[in-house]
Order: structure tokens, then C-alpha cells, then sequence
């Protein structure tokens, strides 16, 4: 099966729902810096949700960026794997009791791998993903069953 | 002894002297009485400056004492007062019938009564000298006259000099005839008090149809004056068959179309089908011959597209009849033997009937428009009575076979050479300063503009060949310098217009515009083939005269279709026809990949050749600037493409429906030629290759699909070959991956309120740095040559 | 544009300077605010660190046997407050990082400890139990009269004192 | 002439299809490993746009709802790949493969390297999306902007291999008359040409100096915008394929120098000189910001335009 070589280029998406972009600068630079260079286990950042392979979702989903969320998430070709980057898309974190969020992301689609922490380290990023990439090759193969 | 000496010299002196003052003052009183009765309010005073300006113009013509001059001049006055007469007459009529002599209150008064208006319309045409009146002649001989003296700048005068009455009579009919009648309604006049004008009107006709009976009379006056014998040429027509055959079918259309525009348009391109046979009687050469079958199988797909095309326009019975009386005239240019019935169809083609079939729609746009090419033609044909006169003068034969045996290297037929090159360049509108002017209007309806696009204008190239093979055939003895200088700046013409077209095709937000641009710009490609007359620029030249045919018909009728089904030409208003009018939008895809010049398209085989000829000839600039042309065609039609038929839906477009079968047939049948041609180009070669028999130089090898010129050679079949497997990898590879697909909105950062009309990147937003850089150098232009630019907008 | 050369150039000589995490060993600053530990023997229960807490992730509920101390990673923003407060140092941030966790962890990655009470050695009351560390921050040293009266609930403890003194 | 089975195997197997993806994939891999290098970063594995490739496969495929031509959007990358199957199959490799016989010519070679850009344009047009409108229209005035060095520069390449007697147009005659008489990358009248090409080739690959019509920061992915699954991977192979017609080309009309005897001994040759022409572009790559759209347009009307003018009127008149 061609999954195994598949496997070895996720391209990354990144979808700020409202975060406070913490999560968003360390997300950034994993991929830019050359100390924690993302690219080594071949993932690259695509600028389309139709090119995406793995979904970093940073923010606590503000009652405004929800339509948002739902349309994009949507847009995200079918074996694909979640992310939750930082305590605010697992719960709320901070913000949890505030009126305008609309809660954790599994309230809008089905989340593999949370990678907690405010803001979460480059080097757990790269675990999450790496983490992601277990579960996207099973993916593919339920995906090519089907 | 001296003082007789002396009083000889002082009579020449006074004599000369006195002949050079007649002269200058008949042309100060010429002028005046122009510019007076172009800018008079009253008819009846336009009228009598005419009469006295055109007049003092004849009087010029006895300056010089020759019999031919006086016979010419006898001529001529018997014709223009047969005109004057009846035009004055009905002049007076129609002013007794509106009650007022000032133009204003006459405004559409001619087509309210009629009886008054044919007879006054009529002579209107025939003081211009136009075809079918006897003035036509009359003027040409009086031109010949003055050519005759032997001078040839006064006759290139005096043709311009026409062209300031021209506009003139142009007004009046503007007025009288192409506008709105408002005033309270006229009372028309009977037939018995209005028969002396229909007696005058026939008596021009008979004059204009068969001028050799009409000059008969003059030739033994002019004998009583000086020494007999030396005469007006010969003045007879040679009527081939096919163009009387159309010429019959018009009128069986005027008569039987009335009823319905579905009889009218299908008898119409049931008349073109059936005058192809007739052609087999004619005894044109093979070049006349081809260009007229092309001329007959492109007028019946334009009369099967226009059926449905003109389903809501009005009086189409008219439009039908002009639009085949025009066709007749080119199908005269392309099958004639002698230069001088092909300019008197030349005259037809693009006279009075062109000018009512483009105005057909009758808004002041279209007439203002219509108005402005008509002018620009008549120009173009003052130029080329010149020329074929001094053809005449010096080689004594209208027939183009005599013409070239007896072919002299003067300078004067090199000027004569040099003004019908120009006349013809003018004709395909190569180097557009204003292209409201040099090309047909943008406003007329599109089967007559698309066809005057893809057909018509080629007469002007068609015509340079021949001239240029009589000019090069003749001068065969000395290197006949001025033609290969004529040939390399006509060369060069056609490489900057192939450039300057297609950049202000870059800036037009209005899809006929557009292709009006296009179409010039690939006239361009013809005339740098054309030009070089070398074996393989010819060919590459005549190649792209063909697929240039198919192709750019093909572009203006889907333009048209795309036309009636959303009622705008703007670009920018347009948005995802793609879905609405898929079939359309496949046929419009071919003409763009066609047109240009992707590989298996006809486009691209026609390019290579003229490549290959311009580089083998050495002309550098000329190959750069052609082949940089092509990159700018593309950019253009993206930008066409883009906004018209894909991108974002916009609401105009909602309610589209594809195009009925009526304009769908032609349309499929020109792509399917426009690929046919691109795959298999020997079709279109082989009878070009006989072309080049004729113009004795050595044919191409050549077969069925591929062209070889000395060392590299290009076969379509093998590229087809190579793209298509390259293809089927492409195809394979998708065939390999059974996933599913699935449908989901376009990507906007996931925002849901964008309007249609906000996220559609239009023709007007596109290319914005090409536009600036573009307007930069138009405004150089303006400022360095003055001129207005390129009008591009409207 | 020169110098962006040279630059390009010094690092292509250079060679890369990528941390090889995934592969390798990082490195991590010690005092790193990363996960909680908490060791439930020094815990008092007095409540501090869920007070400070700003994304109440630290939650100290009594109960009848005792206290129970529950801390969610997911919600935890890794600030410190709780460590800083706590007056045995029984919270502190550990320096480790590893928080990513599938979906199905996301609710056991939590720290769950019961400090059980302590009987007062006089009466049956329930009392916390005191804390060496925190008796070293109230007496220089801990002397088993301090260890002692620790051990009582607050009412032995008076009626100790009142017997102490007025007995 | 080849016999039709030998070309159909060059076509798709030796010098045409299965070698050239491969290698243009080894290619873009090693331009990658090379930016990075130069960044100071690690960089992917040698193999990665093959990965990415063999990923795109497993992609379900996103067709948008209101692309206005659902045909034409999944058609539109079948042009590139053909055109640029058919030019690799084209193009002579010096001492290894002597192009399409008769039919490897330069005017062909001009038209299907327009094809790729034309593939791009009707997909991204046909997709419906904002940003490939935008993508489109930027795409068409670069075209039309580089596509004059690239004519001036060919018939610089043609009259001087020429030499004299009109231009030649074929790409074997052209090669052949280096091989004989020194290539031109030593001559001098051809290095402002050569310098020229180079540019054109960064502008027609969107490496960063020109990487305007995709570039991340306003149109994110530009035209493949709305392309998933496979019909990106196409566009992907499109582009292996287009950078190694490109590096050929670069070395037909400027370095075609034999390195020896046997083919083997010249192919490794001609696959050095392609790697050290891709470390070049790498390092362009890595140390250069990109222009804006208007600013790329006017450098390009003028600087490469000027160059290939100069040796163009050194090769005429000299």
C-alpha cells in the first residue's frame, strides 16, 4: 500500500479561530526558523484548506470565527487528522466561562491529537504532528477500504 | 522677328500663366463652396454650393488642352447635370412637402415619403460617384484626363478634393434619411408629377450599369475639337456569372423576405450555397477561384447563424439585401480578370450598400459609427483610383496578364505601385490610431461585422498579392527597388500592428472592440507573410488568411450569441456564462486556443510558417515582434475568457440560455474546421501550394499534416501524437485514483457574505500594470504624433 | 542583495542548526513552566493554588474522608501562579513538556490525589494533618510539643492551652 | 528516423516520461535541501515531492460547487503535462539523446513552453475562487512580460549558431555546432544572453525574485487554489517536468559540452552540470525577497529585455 510512503509528507493548515496568537507565533516558527524546522519530516504549510493534510486549530472558536470554522472545516479533503494546538481549542482555557466562546472544538468536528499548553512549545508541536502522523496513515488505509 | 518671338513667349507666358491662375482659383472656389455647404442649415442652398463648387472643379479639367480632357469634360457634365437635376428637383418636392427649407425640420423626413426621398437619396450617391450611377465613370475618366496630362499630383488633389463633398452629402443623408421623423405627417407626391425623377434615375443607372454605350456620344464630339482618334478607355465591365446569380438572389430576397426573418435569412444562405456551383463556370485562376468559394461557404454559415441572430431586430429583409449586394461585390473583387471591374466591385462592396447594412440598427451610436468607416473607405478608395489610373496610363491594358508583359520601370508606376499598396493596407486598417475609423463599427449587427471581420478585409491582402506579383513579375529586367522597399515597409506596417492592436485589445472592456482589435492584429500576421513574397511567407501568409477566416468569424459568433442571450457587450457585467452556455463557451475555447496559436489548433501551423519565412528572409524585428504578438493575443483573450465565461456567476447572467441550434450549427462547423485545419494543415496547402504555381515561385513540400522547410520540418500528426499520449499519462494517472469527489464551497477564509459581483475579478480590474504601461504609450504617442490615440473605450 | 549572498553562503558552510528533536534530545531551561507536580504528602489543602489559578485548572474539593486534589493538563496555562503561592511548595511546574495527547487521553491527562484527614489524637474530630514544611515556616524547629499540638483539632488544641494554663 | 517503437520508449520511458519525473522530482527535492542548507535548516529528504506526489493520490478529490466549468477545471491540467511530456521528449541531450529528429525546433519549443502557464490559467479561471482570478491575471502579465527575452533570447541562439547564413532553427543543429565549435557560455557576446535566459527561467519557475502569481503572502496557493487529490499532483509533476525542460534548454543553447565517450560518462554529466544549475537556483531562492507584481513587471520589460538586446545586436554585428 502506498500509504507508507504517503505518510511521509503532511502538509499542514493552520486555522486561528480568535486566538490570542501565542499559539499562532510558535506555530510559525517551527516552520520558518531553522532551529525547529518542520519541513525534516516533510511537512510543508499550505496556504489552501484543500491541500491540507493536518489541521492545526489555535483559538478558543469566538462566537464570530464559528461560521468560519464550520465552512473551512468543510473545505478539508476527506482523510485528514485535527489538531488541537494550546489549551483553547481542548477547553476553552482562559477564556472557558467568557460569553463569546462557542466551547472546544470537538463541539465541531471530530479532533485526534490536543496539544495543551499556553503557549505550547515548538518541540510538543512537533510531537502532536508526529502523533498525527500515527493516526492519519490508519486513516488512509480506513479511507481506501471504504 | 523677336518681338513675334517675344509675343510667342508672352502668349505661353500669359496663356501658361493664365491656365496656372484658372487653376488656382477653381480650386480656392472648390474649397470654399465644400466647407460653406458642409456647415449650411438650408438643403436647397447645400445644394447650389455643391453644384457650383463641383462645377468650378470640371472647369479645371479644360486647363489642359487636350482632347481627351475635353472629352472627359464633355462627359462629365452631361452626367452631373442629369444628377444635379433629379436631386434638385426632388429637393425642391420634399421642401414643399415638409412646409420648411431648413434641414432641421427635414430630420427622417426622407423615409416618410418615399416616392420623394429614392430619387433624392439617389443623386446624393451619385455626386459622391458612386457604383451603380454614371457619375462613377465620369469621375474616373476625368481623373484619368488629368493623369493622362501627365502630372500626378493634381489628380491625387482632386481625389481628395472629393472626399470634402463626400462628407457633404454624407450629412444630408444622415439627416434626411437615417434619423427619426417627429414633425406632423407629410403628404406624399403621385406617381405622374414625380416620373421626370425616375426618368433621370433610370437614364444614371443604364449609364452606370453599361458605361461603354453611355460614352458612345462623346468620343466623335471631342473629334470635331482637336485631332480625332485618341479616346476614353475602354469602360466595359465583365459581369461574372456568380455575382449576378447574388446580385438576383438579393433582389428575390428583398421581395419574398418581407414576411418572415426565418424565410428571409434561409432563403438568403440558400442563395450563397447555390451560386457555389455557378463558380465552376467562371474562369478566374485558382487564387481568384479559392478565396471565392471561402467568400460563398462563409456567407451561407453568416445567413444560418443570422436567422436567429436578427430574430428581434427590424426590417430584415433590408439588411439581408445590402448584406448579399456586398457579398457580391467581394465575390466581383475575387473572381474579376482586369483591375478595372475589380475596382468598380471593389466600389459595391464597400459603397452606400455597406454603409445602410451597417447603420441597420438606426441609433445614433450605430449611424455616427457606420458614418465614420464609410468615410475611411471612400479615403481608401481615392488612393486606389489613383493608382490603377496610372497602372492604366502606363501600361496601356486594364487585363492583368497585359498588364504585367507590358510592365515598364518608371517612377511613376512606382508611385502608382506605392498608392495601391497603401489603399489596400488601409483596407485591412493596419496601424490603428483610430479604430472607430479604420475598422468597421463596433455597433452593427454581428453576423454583417463579424463577416466583414473574417472576409471582406481580406480583399485588401488579397489584392496586394496580385499587384505585387504584377510588380514583381513585370520588373523582372532591372531590381525594381521601390517594390522590395514598398514590400519591407508594409512588412514592417503589419509587425507593429500585430503589437499596437493587440496592446489596446489589452485595455477595451467591450468583448466586439476586443475582437475588432484581434482581428486587425491578425490581419497583421497575413500582410507580414503577404509582404515578404518568398515561397514560404506567402504560403504562411494565405495559410493564416484561412484559419484566420474560420477562427475569427468563430470568436464574433459566439461574441453575438453571448450577446442576445445576456443583452450586453460589456465584459465587465458578464461573469460564469461557462455554465449557462456550455456549448458556446466550447466552441469560444477553440477559437481562443486557435487564435492563439496553441499547438493542434489551426493558429499555430500558419505562425510557424510565417516564422520560418520572416527568419530565413533576415528580417529580425519582424519575427521578435510578430512572435511577441502572439503572447499578447493570449493575454488579451485570458482576460476575455475570465470575465465573460468563468469566474463568479453574476446575476446578469443568471437567466442566460444557451444559444439555439440556428447559431450553434455554424458555430460547431467553424471549430471543427478551426481544428481540422490545425491537425491536418495540408488540407488548406495543397490548393496553395497550386497558388504559388501560378505566382511562379517553387511550391513547399508538403504533406497531409506536415510542412518541411529545408532542414526542419513540423508534423501536426506527430505533435497531435506526442500531446495526446502525454494526455493519456495525465488521464491514466486520474484513472488510477478511484477516490471519491465531492463537492464543497470556494475557498474565501471561510467568510459566507461575499456577493457574487464583490469576489468575480472583471475584464476592467484585470492586467492593471500591462493598462498602465499601455496608456503611457498611447499618451507619448499623443504627445509625439498628435494624434487622438486609440479610442478604445466607447 | 549582497549580503543576503554572503549570509546564504556562511550557512551552507556553516551547516544547519536544527534541533533534532524528534530524533534527538533538546534542550529545555530548567525552571520551563510545563506540567504540574504535585506531591499530595506536602499538600496542606489550603486552597491557594485554586484560587490563583486563572484558567481554574487546579480544583480542592472536601469531602468527608479528607481533601481530593484534581488538576486538568487541557486547561492548564502553564503560568506558574500555583507554584509561586503555594506555601509547602507541594505545586510546582515541572520542566516537562510532552503534552500532546490523542483524543481519547484528553480527560485522563489529569493528576487526581486524596489527602486523607488525620484523627485529632485527643477527641474523634477530623483534622488535616500538618505538614513538616509548613510548621518549618511558622517554628524555627520543629520540637514534638509543635508536633504534638499539630496533631490536635483546634478545639483539644484550646482546651489544651486552657489547661496549660489555668490547670 | 527513430522507428516509432524507439521513440514511443524515448517518449515515456528513457529521456521522456518515467526518467524525467523522476528526475525532475530528484531535482525540486534537491532545490529544497538546498534552500533550507542555505536557510541553515535541515531541510526534507532527498524524495519528498515524490511523497508528496504519492500522498496527493490518496487525497479525496474537492471539485467547487460554483466552478462555473466542472469539465474544464478537471481537464485544465492534462495541457501542461502534455506540453511539457512532449517538449522533454523534444529537447536533444547532448551525446545522449539527439531530440525528435526533424521536428525538435524552436518555434515548437516556444508555444509548449506556453502551455503549462496556459494550463495554469484555465484551471484557476475555471475554479471560480477569488484568489486564482487574481493568481490568473498576475500569471498572464508575467507571461507576457518574460516571454520577450525568451524570443530574443532564441534568436540570438539561432543566428549565432547560424553562423551567417540565416538562423537555425533546429535544436539539434544548434547543439551540434557548440559541441563543434566551443559552447557558448565561453563566448562573450552570449553572456549578456545567458544572463538574460537565467532571469527568464527564475520568472517562468515563480522562484521567489518572481514568485508573485502564488506567492504566499496575498493569493496563498494562486491557481491550484481549489485543486486537491490528483489533479494537483498533476500540476505538481507539471512542474517537475517544466523544471527540468528549462535546465535542458539552459544547457542546449548555452553549455551542451560533451564530457566524454560513452552515453553513460555524458548523462552523469548532464545530470551534474542540471544539479549545479538547480544549487544556483537554490541559492537565488534563499537570499532573494520577492517582487510585487507591478515591480516584477517593469524589471522585467527592461533589464532582461536590454541584456538579450545587447548580445542579440553583438551576435548581428560583431
Amino acid at each position: 500500500m502506498l500509504s507508507r510512503y504517503a505518510v511521509k509528507s503532511p502538509w499542514l493548515f493552520r486555522i486561528n479561530t480568535g486566538s490570542c496568537n501565542g499559539c499562532d507565533v510558535e506555530l510559525a516558527t517551527t516552520a520558518l526558523i531553522p532551529r525547529y524546522d518542520v519541513e525534516r519530516l516533510g511537512c510543508k504549510y499550505t496556504g489552501s484548506p484543500k491541500h491540507a493534510d493536518i489541521v492545526l486549530v489555535t483559538g478558543p472558536i469566538t462566537a464570530r470565527s464559528e461560521s468560519y470554522l464550520i465552512r473551512m472545516l468543510d473545505e478539508i479533503p476527506e482523510p485528514r487528522v485535527v489538531v488541537a494546538i494550546g489549551i483553547c481549542p481542548i477547553s476553552g482555557g482562559v477564556y472557558r466561562d467568557s460569553y463569546s466562546i462557542r466551547g472546544p472544538l470537538d463541539k465541531f468536528v471530530e479532533v485526534d491529537v490536543n496539544v495543551s499548553g499556553c503557549p505550547i512549545r515548538p518541540q510538543s508541536i512537533l510531537d502532536g504532528v508526529a502523533q498525527a502522523i500515527g493516526i492519519w496513515k490508519e486513516k488512509i488505509k480506513i479511507f481506501h477500504k471504504a | 522677328m523677336n518681338s513675334s518671338l517675344a509675343a510667342d513667349q508672352t502668349t505661353a507666358l500669359v496663356y501658361g500663366h493664365s491656365a496656372e491662375a484658372l487653376h488656382i482659383i477653381c480650386l480656392i472656389i472648390f474649397v470654399f463652396c465644400g466647407v460653406k455647404a458642409l456647415f449650411h442649415k438650408d438643403l436647397k442652398k447645400i445644394l447650389i454650393y455643391s453644384l457650383v463648387g463641383l462645377v468650378v472643379d470640371v472647369r479645371s479639367l479644360l486647363t489642359i488642352d487636350s482632347p481627351f480632357a475635353f472629352a472627359a469634360f464633355l462627359f462629365h457634365v452631361f452626367n452631373f447635370f442629369v444628377c444635379i437635376g433629379m436631386m434638385y428637383m426632388a429637393a425642391r418636392a420634399l421642401e414643399k412637402a415638409v412646409g420648411s427649407n431648413s434641414l432641421d425640420d427635414m430630420r427622417g423626413a426622407g423615409r416618410v415619403v418615399p416616392r420623394i426621398g429614392i430619387p433624392l437619396a439617389a443623386g446624393l450617391f451619385a455626386m459622391m460617384g458612386l457604383p451603380p450611377f454614371a457619375t462613377f465613370f465620369s469621375k474616373l475618366v476625368m481623373v484619368s484626363a488629368f493623369i493622362d496630362a501627365g502630372g500626378y499630383v493634381s489628380p491625387t488633389l482632386l481625389a481628395a478634393g472629393e472626399l470634402l463633398y463626400f462628407l457633404v452629402f454624407i450629412r444630408v443623408i444622415k439627416i434626411v434619411f437615417l434619423d427619426r421623423y417627429k414633425g406632423s405627417p407629410l403628404q406624399d407626391r403621385e406617381w405622374k408629377n414625380v416620373a421626370p425623377l425616375y426618368g433621370l434615375l433610370v437614364f444614371s443607372v443604364i449609364g452606370g450599369l453599361i458605361p461603354q454605350i453611355a460614352v458612345k456620344p462623346f468620343l466623335p464630339l471631342a473629334g470635331l475639337m482637336g485631332a480625332p482618334g485618341y479616346g476614353i478607355p475602354p469602360l466595359t465591365i465583365s459581369w461574372p456569372l456568380p455575382v449576378l446569380w447574388l446580385m438576383a438572389g438579393a433582389a428575390a430576397v428583398y421581395y419574398f423576405g418581407r414576411t418572415s426573418n426565418k424565410k428571409a435569412g434561409l432563403l438568403s444562405s440558400l442563395v450563397c450555397l447555390s451560386a457555389m456551383p455557378t463558380l465552376l463556370l467562371s474562369s478566374a485562376g485558382v487564387y481568384g477561384l479559392s478565396f471565392a468559394v471561402l467568400i460563398l461557404f462563409m456567407a451561407t454559415l453568416q445567413f444560418f447563424y443570422s436567422v436567429s441572430y436578427m430574430e428581434h431586430s427590424h426590417h430584415q429583409y433590408r439588411f439581408y439585401t445590402c448584406f448579399l449586394i456586398m457579398i457580391s461585390g467581394l465575390l466581383g473583387v475575387s473572381l474579376s480578370q482586369d483591375i478595372y471591374s475589380t475596382f468598380f466591385f471593389w466600389e459595391i462592396m464597400s459603397g452606400w450598400i455597406m454603409y445602410l447594412a451597417l447603420a441597420h440598427e438606426e441609433d445614433a451610436f450605430s449611424v455616427q459609427e457606420a458614418t465614420k468607416y464609410f468615410i475611411f473607405n471612400y479615403l481608401g478608395a481615392a488612393f486606389l483610383v489613383v493608382g490603377i489610373l496610372i497602372m492604366y496610363d502606363v501600361t496601356g491594358h486594364w487585363d492583368y496578364g497585359k498588364m504585367a508583359e507590358n510592365f515598364q520601370y518608371t517612377e511613376r508606376m512606382a508611385f502608382a505601385v506605392l498608392l495601391l499598396t497603401i489603399g489596400f493596407i488601409m483596407k485591412a486598417a493596419q496601424l490603428p490610431f483610430r479604430i472607430d475609423y479604420w475598422m468597421h463599427p463596433k455597433p452593427a449587427p454581428t453576423p454583417i461585422s463579424g463577416y466583414i471581420s473574417s472576409t471582406v478585409l481580406k480583399s485588401g491582402p488579397f489584392m496586394m498579392v496580385k499587384i505585387f506579383f504584377i510588380a514583381s513579375l513585370g520588373a523582372t529586367a532591372t531590381t525594381f527597388l521601390p517594390l522590395d522597399l514598398i514590400k519591407h515597409v508594409s512588412g514592417w506596417i503589419g509587425a507593429l500592428t500585430i503589437i499596437m492592436a493587440a496592446s489596446f485589445a489589452m485595455l477595451t472592456n467591450s468583448m466586439k472592440r476586443l475582437l475588432i482589435f484581434h482581428t486587425v492584429s491578425q490581419l497583421g500576421y497575413v500582410i507580414v507573410g503577404c509582404s515578404l513574397m518568398t515561397s514560404m511567407g506567402l504560403a504562411g501568409g494565405l495559410l493564416h488568411f484561412v484559419n484566420h477566416m474560420f477562427f475569427k468569424n468563430l470568436l464574433f459568433l459566439c461574441a453575438g450569441a453571448v450577446f442576445i442571450s445576456t443583452g450586453t457587450d460589456k465584459m465587465d457585467q458578464l461573469g460564469g456564462l461557462g455554465r449557462k452556455m456550455p456549448l458556446t463557451f466550447i466552441c469560444f475555447m477553440i477559437g481562443v486556443l486557435s487564435i492563439s496559436g496553441v499547438p493542434l489548433f489551426s493558429g499555430f501551423i500558419s505562425k510557424w510558417i510565417i516564422y520560418h519565412a520572416v527568419m530565413d528572409t533576415g528580417y529580425i524585428g519582424i519575427a521578435i515582434l510578430s512572435l511577441f504578438g502572439s503572447v499578447l493575443t493570449l493575454a488579451s483573450f485570458v482576460k476575455f475568457m475570465h470575465s465573460a465565461f468563468l469566474g463568479q456567476m453574476q446575476d446578469r447572467v443568471r437567466e442566460a440560455r444557451e444559444a439555439s441550434w440556428y447559431m450553434l450549427v455554424p458555430m460547431s462547423i467553424l471549430a471543427g474546421l478551426s481544428v481540422l485545419l490545425g491537425i491536418f494543415p495540408g488540407m488548406a496547402l495543397m490548393p496553395i501550394n497550386s497558388m504559388l504555381v501560378d505566382f511562379n515561385l517553387q511550391p513547399l513540400q508538403i504533406t497531409i499534416s506536415s510542412v518541411t522547410d529545408g532542414v526542419d520540418s513540423i508534423n501536426m500528426l506527430f505533435m497531435l501524437a506526442a500531446l495526446s499520449l502525454g494526455m493519456g499519462v495525465a488521464g491514466l494517472l486520474y484513472f488510477l485514483t478511484r477516490t471519491k469527489t465531492r463537492k464543497t464551497h470556494v475557498f474565501v477564509c471561510g467568510v459566507d457574505d461575499l456577493t457574487p459581483e464583490d469576489s468575480h475579478v472583471s475584464s476592467v480590474n484585470c492586467y492593471e500594470d500591462a493598462k498602465k504601461i499601455i496608456k503611457g504609450a498611447v499618451k507619448l504617442m499623443k504627445k509625439t504624433i498628435g494624434l487622438k490615440g486609440d479610442y478604445v473605450e466607447r | 542583495m549582497a549580503q543576503f549572498f554572503t549570509i546564504a553562503l556562511r550557512n551552507f558552510l556553516k551547516g544547519p542548526t536544527t534541533d533534532p528533536y524528534p530524533f534527538g534530545e533538546t534542550y529545555t531551561p530548567e525552571n520551563y513552566r510545563g506540567i504540574i507536580a504535585y506531591s499530595p504528602e506536602l499538600c496542606i489543602g489550603c486552597g491557594t493554588c485554586e484560587y490563583v489559578c486563572p484558567s481554574g485548572a487546579i480544583k480542592l474539593r472536601h469531602h468527608e474522608s479528607g481533601m481530593n486534589f484534581s488538576y486538568w493538563l487541557s486547561t492548564c496555562c502553564h503560568c506558574g501562579n500555583c507554584g509561586y503561592y503555594c506555601p509547602t511548595d507541594a505545586v510546582f511546574n515541572s520542566n516537562d513538556f510532552h503534552t500532546a495527547r490523542a483524543q481519547s487521553e484528553k480527560y485522563d491527562a489529569t493528576i487526581n490525589d486524596d489527602i486523607a484527614s488525620v484523627q485529632c489524637s485527643r477527641c474523634d474530630a477530623m483534622i488535616p494533618r500538618a505538614v513538616d514544611a509548613l510548621l518549618a515556616r511558622a517554628y524555627d524547629e520543629i520540637t514534638d510539643t509543635v508536633r504534638h499540638r499539630a496533631s490536635l483539632c483546634p478545639d483539644c488544641r484550646r482546651l489544651e492551652q486552657f489547661e496549660r494554663m489555668y490547670l | 528516423m527513430i522507428t516509432l517503437s524507439a521513440s514511443i520508449l524515448a517518449y515515456l520511458f528513457f529521456p521522456g516520461g518515467m526518467f524525467a519525473i523522476i528526475f525532475g522530482l530528484l531535482l525540486l527535492g534537491m532545490e529544497r535541501i538546498a534552500v533550507a542548507r542555505f536557510q541553515g535548516r535541515i531541510g526534507p529528504p532527498i524524495f519528498q515531492n515524490l511523497f508528496d506526489v504519492i500522498k496527493l493520490r490518496t487525497k479525496e478529490f474537492l471539485v467547487p460547487e460554483d466552478a462555473t466549468n466542472r469539465l474544464m477545471f478537471i481537464i485544465a491540467p492534462f495541457f501542461g503535462f502534455g506540453g511539457m511530456m512532449t517538449a522533454i521528449f523534444i529537447l536533444p541531450v547532448s551525446g545522449v539523446y539527439d531530440g525528435a529528429g526533424a521536428s525538435s525546433d524552436l518555434v515548437v519549443l516556444i508555444y509548449l513552453m506556453a502551455l503549462p502557464a496556459v494550463s495554469h490559467i484555465f484551471g484557476g479561471s475555471s475554479s471560480g475562487s477569488t484568489y486564482a482570478a487574481i493568481a490568473v491575471s498576475r500569471e498572464a502579465i508575467l507571461m507576457f512580460a518574460y516571454e520577450i527575452t525568451f524570443v530574443i533570447v532564441l534568436f540570438t541562439v539561432a543566428l549565432q549558431a547560424g553562423a551567417g547564413d540565416g538562423a537555425l532553427f533546429s535544436l539539434k543543429g544548434i547543439v551540434d555546432y557548440q559541441v563543434r565549435n566551443g559552447s557558448f557560455v565561453h563566448d562573450l557576446k552570449m553572456i549578456p544572453a545567458f544572463v538574460a535566459f537565467v532571469i527568464f527561467m527564475l520568472a517562468t519557475l515563480e522562484v521567489p525574485p518572481f514568485h508573485i502569481a502564488e506567492n504566499d503572502g496575498d493569493v496563498m496557493k494562486g491557481y491550484y487554489m481549489e485543486y486537491s487529490g490528483m489533479p494537483l499532483a498533476v500540476f505538481e509533476l507539471t512542474h517537475a517536468l517544466k523544471l527540468l525542460v528549462l535546465i535542458t534548454v539552459l544547457q542546449i543553447f548555452f553549455m551542451p559540452g560533451l564530457a566524454g565517450g560513452s552515453i553513460v560518462v555524458n548523462l552523469l554529466w548532464y545530470m551534474m552540470k542540471s544539479a549545479a544549475i538547480v544549487i544556483g537556483i537554490a541559492l537565488v531562492h534563499a537570499s532573494m525577497p520577492s517582487f510585487r507584481v507591478d515591480q516584477a513587471f517593469k524589471f522585467l520589460m527592461i533589464v532582461p529585455v536590454f541584456l538579450a538586446l545587447l548580445s542579440l545586436g553583438l551576435v548581428l554585428f560583431l
